[in-house]
């Protein structure tokens, strides 16, 4: 159709879609999806790190970890808004959480297990998102797009304060070095699978290239953080967590193990080491609240009407 | 006039401990709580009474002059050195009644530091001009949340006035005075805390009626949480996770 | 025929941190169960776990040879050393699924013991024969139970059903078998638990029938706990709270 | 009336009155207040040790706590059955007590605040309770007695293990020394207060004492204890808890200062530093308990009416 040919043009010719454009109904749908995902990413992903906020071991500690699940509460806020451009509700979104009919992503999946899992996440999980994230500033879709850019910002600042805590751990006492070598281990494997599937078996990335929903393929970004990420680990005295990682001369590259695929299919079905938890965790925390949102709407109605009689 | 290094420090221990296990408590609810918006704000108060503590521990260890750190003090005591008061670390209940603990803690902070920011001693004066800002806007969230759950659904009314009938009888011990408070009020580094009740009562009588709450009767006071004498069970909970790590890999850097 | 030390201890760690661990989650009961009752006999089973555990991990520091006692082996280990099933360190729940998870656990130790009284190492059968009596009337009064309440009302079918949907996915991994088992199994200490399956699915098999539950369906099984490699993220939680007093006052005698 | 009279006969000679003899409504009335007020404090007496129980600080220690708690279950077993003889369910009583119409002993209103504590509860609480229930043991109603005959023997075990777990907190650390001084401390007036108001203003005494419910006055009984006790202190290096306890020669008995009575009545009255948390965690404890008791009484019922078909 001609409207599907001037959306292309538009993609093509890199000129953001904006929210009363015409769209495609898979582009809006696939968008959704992701963008959805994306925001209850941020959601869920208070949980792990929320596990060490009471356990943090110095005032310091505490309060960059605060700042940085409060930081990641935000990027869901801007994130929901730009899903909701849409055409679709936070309060329909979260439900579909709920139903487990949308995803978050698996990586929250796995527990936070010592404190170096808090530098870990913040340098390897946020690290990943980055790389994922500074590609996605080029999406074709213009409230995404600006999220993104807002949101990477505070990413890349999560990023170097994870890094600089297992620094700490890495150059810490025998048992400090061993919570961070601990830590990699366990989510190294986890983290290079936040890219998704290999681009041979990934199922909606050719559409959503064509689209500039995505920019890069899955494989090129995880090659780009393995390519970013080796150096790091070397540099803290850390033993590699895959021995398969080897610089590659030739390809200018790291090579490096495939992961466990069944493992990351596993997660996904929902049999994750915290799938569960994490999904009662936030289902118990939307019905508690139940009775929060009821008063304070109400409470704003009464107001509302108050106003109007007293006018 | 000099005052007494001890009685200086129990004082600055009794803010600094109660913003500590406030905000302990407080960000218990991280990824918990009823509303996203209400999760970046719990963290965001939790992170300011940690900001708070971090100064107030600061002075009160470098006042005790035996070489530690605010960490030290946060870290490293056990429940029966703790002064904070006793609301501070009573369970969070529901939401309702955590952000009604917030509301009876602001709103004293909130005198409180009004004063201080004129107190004799420079230090205490600085922090409470940093602090009363944050307390500012603290005071005035909780008390519109507060307002809003009080006068929303029968529900949440009901649940609303039962929280204050709960916490109620922990507001009195923050008006306690002792010879700590004499000797600060002497020096002028701190008010005599039962000339702030007049002022607190006034706001705190404000919200409530605002919110359709009715404060109960009974004049009773539980105490014992800013002298050390009796906390309640719940602090010892608290602090076994809160120090944690420091206990168990001691002399670490993290 | 010598057997790997490491792996014995590995072996005795399995079983007395799993007995120590679920110990602490039924402890936490106390004084909080539906009737008086079940207030005494959970207090009974968790002071029959810990006694098991107290020759387990007697043992274990035995083989361990650095002269440490049960004690040191219980309070001074952080998570990554525990070796117990993920099964016994997941919170209580309601009542129903604390029950259902003991009996879980108490048919697979109530196979396993009756296996480990022939074991070639003299200890292991000895500690065995006693757990043994005390495991019998564990999974007798814990099956009873089960059945009472998944063939009970309407309520308490569904939330057996529910507990049982949930603790399901942690059984596999009690019978997971690796080279510990493998080098057990050789010299004839213990039987290779993979072996255990089929009397263990018989016996629960039954009592899930007669308490009108449905096994559920997947095959898949969380694992990590028995390895060290990953517990959940409760364990830390709990250990916190009980080796408390043991990480603040190191050294002491109590 | 002659009913009356053969009462107040068997009383005076030492016969036990049993279930099913006649007696006085307010005997009964007093018995059941007594026995139901003994076997509430049995069942929340479980909340300050169990406080503990997780945070044992080695598996001997454990143990000993648990055998302990697990024992005051038992003794409130054995107290309701007493009572019920008198005509008063359990479930009446519970509910009773769930709705303030019925006490518990006020001690257990007291928190337990360090690890010392529980060698103190069992040592001064348990102590004291003994000094009560050995006088008990000789009380007119026959059931009641012989209960105080069995719960006395595992009482007196209890208060020896409480004194050695104390004993080795006062020749320990001297941080260990300063918890055992702590507990001493806070839980000396709240223990000789157990024995209830001075006899010149204890109201239901004189016709408890004439049915021989009460055997002797609570002033007799507090100077039992205390005698028996201050040595023990001493034993321990600890300071006494009350600078009024002095040898009175004269006497041949302790003097001590005069609790704080406005507290005593105060905590009765619900304000004392655990009552509220205390109640809250019995009720919750019984109403999220209702489907499993419900759930037991169906299958019972239902295997019964299964009996009666196949027969």
């Amino acid at each position: 159709s001609p409207e599907e040919a001037a959306f292309q043009d538009k993609i093509d010719n890199d000129i953001k879609i904006e929210p009363r454009d015409w769209m495609p109904e898979d582009y809006r749908r696939t968008l959704i999806r992701q963008i959805g995902q994306h925001a209850h990413s941020e959601v869920v992903g208070q949980l792990p790190e929320g596990n060490w906020i009471t356990r943090a071991p110095t005032l310091e500690r505490k309060m960059i970890l605060l700042a940085k699940v409060q930081d990641e509460a935000g990027h869901g806020l801007y994130l929901y808004s730009a899903a909701e451009t849409l055409g679709v509700s936070r309060d329909e979104m979260v439900e579909m959480l709920h139903e487990g009919r949308m995803k978050y992503s698996s990586i929250f999946n796995y527990p936070t297990l010592n404190w170096a899992d808090i530098g870990a996440v913040g340098w390897l999980v946020d690290g990943a998102a980055i790389v994922n994230q500074v590609a996605l500033q080029r999406t074709s879709y213009g409230p995404y797009s600006r999220a993104m850019i807002r949101i990477c910002k505070e990413e890349s600042f999560h990023a170097r304060q994870g890094y600089h805590a297992i620094m700490k751990m890495a150059f810490g006492t025998p048992e400090q070095k061993k919570m961070a070598q601990d830590a990699v281990n366990r989510l190294w494997f986890p983290a290079i699978m936040m890219f998704g599937p290999n681009d041979s078996e990934s199922t909606h990335s050719e559409q959503s290239m064509a689209w500039k929903i995505k920019v890069k393929s899955n494989d090129e970004l995880r090659q780009q953080f393995v390519d970013q990420t080796v150096p790091q680990i070397e540099y803290l005295g850390l033993d590699l967590p895959d021995p398969g990682i080897k610089w590659n001369e030739e390809r200018g590259h790291y090579d490096f193990s495939d992961p466990d695929w069944s493992e990351f299919f596993n997660v996904i079905k929902g049999n994750g080491p915290c799938n569960v938890d994490r999904m009662n965790a936030r289902v118990k925390a939307w019905e508690d609240g139940q009775w929060v949102r009821d008063g304070l709407m109400e409470h704003a109605r009464k107001r509302a009407t108050r106003k109007v009689a007293a006018e | 006039m000099a005052v007494d290094k001890d009685k200086l420090l129990q004082f600055l221990l009794r803010i600094g401990d109660s913003t500590l296990v406030l905000s302990h408590r407080v960000s218990e609810w991280c990824g918990h709580s009823p509303i996203l918006e209400e999760d970046i704000a719990l963290a965001n108060t939790a992170l300011d009474l940690i900001g708070q503590s971090q100064m107030w521990l600061g002075y009160a260890a470098e006042v005790q002059g035996e070489g530690k750190s605010a960490d030290d003090l946060a870290f490293l005591r056990d429940a029966w050195d703790f002064r904070n008061v006793l609301l501070t670390e009573l369970p969070n209940g529901d939401f309702g009644r955590t952000l009604l603990r917030q509301f009876l803690f602001d709103a004293f902070q909130s005198v409180l530091m009004g004063r201080l920011i004129k107190s004799s001693d420079e230090t205490v004066a600085g922090i409470a001009a940093k602090a009363s800002k944050e307390v500012a806007y603290h005071v005035e969230r909780s008390a519109d949340t507060v307002v809003g759950l009080g006068d929303g659904t029968e529900e949440s009314h009901k649940r609303m006035q039962q929280a204050l009938e709960y916490l109620w009888p922990y507001v009195g011990e923050m008006f306690e005075s002792d010879e700590v408070d004499a000797a600060m009020a002497e020096a002028g580094i701190a008010p005599d805390p039962a000339s702030l009740r007049e002022e607190y009562d006034a706001l705190v009588g404000r919200v409530l009626a605002e919110a359709t709450l009715t404060i109960p009767e009974g004049k009773f006071a539980h105490k014992g949480g800013r002298t050390g004498y009796m906390h309640t069970e719940h602090l010892g909970h608290l602090l076994a996770q809160m120090q944690w790590l420091q206990r168990a890999y001691p002399g670490c850097e993290w």
